[in-house]
């Protein structure tokens, strides 16, 4: 055990640290779920990836750094310490990326892996389906081969497809084997999300932003070098990169270390006014940020010992929708009256509302990336065995 | 010793029930969120037809002259319905200027109270911001100590949205002077400390009603829709939380009504009785609104589907005439700092 | 609504609390689970029967005084306001009283109710089994009468029988219906704990009392006049019993007032040592015993209007068997490191400890008269319409 | 940056885990509960084989000059089996008196120490008793920020019995004197500071197996008892009550080791790792108490049921060296007050 930072870690630091405050923008874009923002948000995409910095852990020839994910986590403390921009292509970048690295051909990863690196191309994700949220195994939108053997020919309606309406291309998980039921049958794909036959209509959520979208697919081509993984065996390609949005890179740690500390100082200016009991929940908040940061340096010692995280993701999952909820109701009980003022109204002073704006993000995490209640047992019967019936 | 509300106050709140119920959809909520105002004079003149707005008026005003107790279920009713006309302000200004030594200002404005022709803001320091100021015809604001009373051109307004579009909040810039002055001293303590409980309690009665049709909308959504071939309500999970909520709310009742009667009655406990009600329908309102939301899942995460409206409601009526922690704090210093007022278990203690 | 008490409440109250504190025993009473804690707690119900304040809303002629349960809620605020002994018949006086006036005969009436009202009977409960805790309805104790049809003839075998090992009677529930199952086929009968062939074996409990009981039953005889209600209907009456046990009686509210005053000194007494987030903690605990208490009095009200309680006893049951965790908690917080100490330890000067008692007992309370997770379950169904399947 | 455990330090907590399955079951326990002193000098002759009591002696005093990252999975293995000899206050008092400057009782008591032929008893302010004051060959007490070291002969000790039976706790009279005395201003103060954090890294690592052995009580539990005609373990009331204790939990394992590495390695923020790791464990097992008990249901309740043996120690060892709310209050002071002593989310934050 060395807890300590290595002097090449130390330096890699300094450098993205120089490199972030030089080139941060020093206005807050315009949220990524609108189309001047998404669009702003391309460009800092493009910024980083000219500095080299798009996914510090990427190979060089994908304009990363060939570093380990240690130093993704620094440079995320580095990015989150100066407010950096949200990652537009989370979906691709932290998602389908490392799905890709496991599964894909040789020459899917040189397709879809540079523009991806870039932002080229953004990435919507498309699991859901009106009938199929929790149950994601109750999939029905289909993908049959057409008698040429060369497309399949899709046709059905995905939901909640984060980025679905200003990105470039999707991923999901379609039925291509027909009569097959549940987990079985199913195969993972990626396409244009302008292919004819495909209409995007968005999702006006709690904020009136569109970061969801529906997709509906009538007839649409796709062709067959766009399956991920073997045909059939889409369940496991999913469940990889499920993995990967509820454990260690969807939320990455400093996100609630710099709530945290963002919470520490919002107190300290309300100290006066604030409810006694704040003082103590502020200090636990505090730590439970900090708890999860050391679980996930835990969790990256063990891959790079050669460990493999399955199902332990379901803890994290609930651990950080859980307190990211926590730490924004309690800056909204510290901040009392004015709480509820948006982010535009005069007295909000453009700083007060963000709380509130986290708030209604917050409440989403229970529910997104499979349900807390379907984590809870994935934990109970797969980490703890308890019997399934 | 009796615990139950008359037939007459219960018919009262049917009348009520049905007129929101016909009158008041979450489409009509949509409408009005798209409206200059936000605000309604056709359901405000229905509702003084119904006659709530003339039911705390004294009856030399031409109102019915009635109490707390009278008004609690149509209160708990206007929360089933996230219904956000002024109806609090303007109660709690009735009963401000009935109380006033000086009965002028109760002459000009209660009758038109009464009849629909007068809607009152209410100015109170535990916050930055008025309610409704927009369409008050009468504003009672507060400044060092004194109550002054103010029409609509003795004030400037900036508007500060709320994250419930029903929530009319605003700044008021105003002066006060010799004319607009209205009380001070002991009499404006008196009376503005009973104009903030009597907000409060009607804020909580709404916080109960709102509260129950968010756990009422989780069960109807978890009894519709399936997961894993069942219908989601029958897993436990989904059970489980929906009855905590339940018992939370359930326990509010009962501090609510007894907020109602200790106002009626200006009861030694009145304070703490009130703070209880308040505090305890806005812990388990914010309950509800958490729990219906994970019920309702991504749906429930939507614009389009109706959970919201009352979430924000519940959010705006929570942090409105004391927070939450406004109101646990002031539990404690009475019950801790001061003592309970009555004797140990023992007396009056109820009411 | 009218929420003061009236002139004859309070002349009744006076006279309550005078009584008490003239005739509450001035040491606390030992344990009533051990057995000369036992005697000395049958000794007070003499005392409370010969003042007439054994159970004030029975008749006269059972040696109450005929009044109403707004009465009864007031002399219990009264005992518990001078610290008097809790009540060893308890299962006979607050279950099985109410029951037997609801569905026992005339006959029955006049058998058990008197010497019940004066304790020379004192009962116990017997409803679970090895295998029938929160699944009650998995009862497997056969009670079949004999081909005289004058006895039931009584084998198998009951647990957690609270008071079983000193109490002079028990009642409950055994399978009358050879081959039925569930709910069918019950019916609950009351017997002499000293019958031949019941043999009564103690339960050593966290605090090493003995408050509970195994009762095996081998070929016991049981007189048909014993039998309480319909035979084959034992689950309905059964249920009666358990509304009182969860809703109304088992717990008046004057018991959670009494702890959350007695926190409010603890705290008051500890303020400069106690966790500031304690201050807030203590009133809430404080408001929710008054909650408790309201409910009581509105239940009382509706009561006394003519309505029924049904289901709703199950969320009395959760709310004060967890504030009773919650409060007992708060208290050991506050008492922070002597919080552990035995009460006959000197450190503990006779007072500390009995809060560590107090919550070793409340730990049980989500557990008995039907766990909590059965009670959301009732809640859930029954009152908020979700389907069971 | 590496937090994973070496070979050798997983090796040792397989031997200690193989040792006390064998020799220290529930039977032991409930047998030493009813023993005179409730402690085993058998039991401790063994652990001193395996070489745990020499671990943090210094080399120089025949021991293996190790620090608390050796040590950590060991204390954790203790907990999970609920064993409860002195070996905290042995191995605080160890560091103690290596750390003093005048060697003299380093050089008297350490060997023996590393030999199993002494126990140290060890006061810290946050405590009014003293652990197996009875079974301690040296106590080291404190008064007005002064240390001394005292023989058994030199104090009088009152029992004060404990919920857990395993904890033995007294109440220590004594008078200080010159020829007690062992460090005194700065050097006292320090070194007291750091047994604090050391017993309390102990404890939190005791709580950690505790915490995680409780669970899985309540899953063996839920997995043979069937009610309703099936396994409890399948309702999702049961399966989600282990899995919020288990998410607990398991976010307590880093907490608990990072505290060790700031110990081993007296890093800045010590004091502070140290109060998360033993705040977090405190809770984590206090739920996994609570969730146990509720999944044991009636059975859990009795005596002879063995979980109570784990929630006794649970209790015990979160009210020793420091409670939950001690440690909290800890914290508030040094992340409000003093502000983080890192740099905002940079520089060498996790040792």
């Amino acid at each position: 055990m060395e807890l300590r930072f290595t002097a090449e870690q130390e330096a890699f630091r300094k450098e993205a640290r120089e490199w972030l405050e030089a080139n941060v923008p020093k206005e807050p874009l315009p949220s990524m779920d609108t189309k001047e923002g998404f669009a702003a948000h391309r460009e800092w995409e493009k910024t980083l990836e000219k500095g080299r910095w798009g996914m510090v852990c990427w190979p060089e020839e994908l304009g990363g750094r060939g570093a380990d994910l240690f130093d993704w986590l620094i440079f995320e403390e580095e990015a989150y310490r100066v407010g950096a921009p949200l990652r537009v292509n989370q979906n691709g970048i932290y998602l389908l990326g490392p799905t890709l690295m496991e599964y894909g051909t040789e020459e899917q990863k040189k397709r879809f892996l540079p523009p991806m690196a870039s932002s080229d191309e953004v990435w919507a994700q498309a699991w859901s389906e009106p009938n199929a949220g929790s149950d994601m195994a109750a999939i029905r939108t289909t993908a049959f081969l057409d008698a040429s053997g060369e497309n399949y020919i899709v046709n059905g309606q995905k939901t909640w497809a984060s980025r679905g309406c200003w990105a470039d291309w999707g991923f999901g998980l379609f039925r291509t084997e027909e009569g097959s039921e549940r987990h079985k049958g199913l195969s993972m794909m990626v396409f244009p999300n302008d292919l004819e036959g495909i209409t995007i209509s968005p999702i006006e959520q709690l904020d009136r932003e569109t970061g969801f979208a529906e997709m509906f697919f009538d007839n649409v081509k796709v062709p067959v070098k766009y399956l991920l993984g073997e045909e059939g065996k889409g369940w496991n390609v999913a469940m990889a990169t499920a993995g990967f949005e509820r454990g260690l890179m969807l939320r990455s740690p400093a996100r609630y270390q710099a709530t945290a500390r963002k919470l520490v100082d919002l107190y300290k200016e309300h100290e006066d006014t604030a409810p006694v009991s704040a003082r103590e929940a502020v200090a636990k908040c505090w730590m439970k940020a900090e708890q999860y940061a050391l679980n996930t340096y835990r969790t990256v010692s063990f891959l790079k010992a050669g460990g493999k995280i399955g199902s332990e993701a379901s803890l994290n999952k609930i651990f950080w929708s859980e307190l990211d909820i926590e730490m924004h109701e309690l800056a909204l009980s510290i901040l009392d009256a004015v709480g509820e003022i948006l982010p535009y109204a005069p007295a909000a002073k453009g700083l007060v509302g963000h709380w509130l704006d986290g708030y209604m993000f917050a409440l989403a995490g229970p529910i997104y990336a499979g349900t807390n209640e379907i984590q809870r047992n994935v934990i109970a019967e797969r980490l703890l065995g308890l019997p399934r019936k | 010793m009796d615990f139950s509300f008359s037939e007459d106050q219960k018919m009262f709140q049917e009348t009520l029930r049905d007129f929101l119920t016909a009158e008041h959809t979450s489409a009509t909520i949509r409408e009005l969120w798209d409206s200059e105002t936000r605000r309604s004079s056709e359901l405000w003149q229905q509702l003084c037809e119904i006659g709530i707005m003339g039911l705390l008026v004294p009856e030399e005003y031409d109102g019915m002259g009635m109490d707390e107790v009278d008004l609690v279920l149509c209160l708990e009713e206007m929360g089933t319905h996230a219904f956000a006309e002024p109806v609090i302000p303007t109660l709690v200004g009735t009963r401000l200027l009935a109380d006033l030594a000086d009965k002028s200002l109760a002459q000009e404005w209660l009758p038109k109270v009464a009849g629909g022709e007068a809607i009152l803001a209410v100015q109170y320091p535990e916050s930055p911001f008025v309610q409704d100021a927009h369409v008050a015809n009468l504003l009672i604001l507060q400044k060092d100590g004194e109550l002054h009373a103010l029409t609509p051109d003795q004030v400037k307004l900036t508007r500060q949205d709320s994250n419930d579009p029903s929530n009319c909040l605003f700044s008021v810039d105003w002066t006060p002077s010799a004319d607009t002055l209205i009380a001070q001293g002991e009499e404006a303590a008196k009376l503005s400390a009973e104009a903030f409980d009597r907000g409060a309690l009607a804020a909580a009665a709404q916080l109960l009603g709102c509260g129950q049709r968010m756990i009422h909308m989780a069960c109807e959504y978890a009894s519709e829709r399936k997961q894993f071939g069942v219908f989601i309500g029958t897993f436990q999970a989904i059970k489980h939380m929906c009855s905590n909520a339940q018992v939370q709310v359930e326990y509010v009742r009962p501090a609510v009504y007894r907020a109602a009667f200790s106002l009626a009655n200006n009861s030694v406990n009145r304070s703490v009785n009130v703070s209880m009600a308040k505090l305890a329908a806005g812990e388990a309102a914010h309950t509800a609104s958490r729990v219906s939301m994970q019920v309702h899942g991504g749906q429930g995460y939507t614009w389009e589907q109706d959970l919201h409206l009352w979430m924000r409601r519940a959010w705006s009526l929570d942090l409105a005439w004391g927070s939450k922690q406004m109101h646990s704090q002031r539990i404690a210093s009475i019950v801790i700092d001061q003592g309970v007022p009555t004797a140990p278990l023992g007396e009056s203690w109820l009411a």
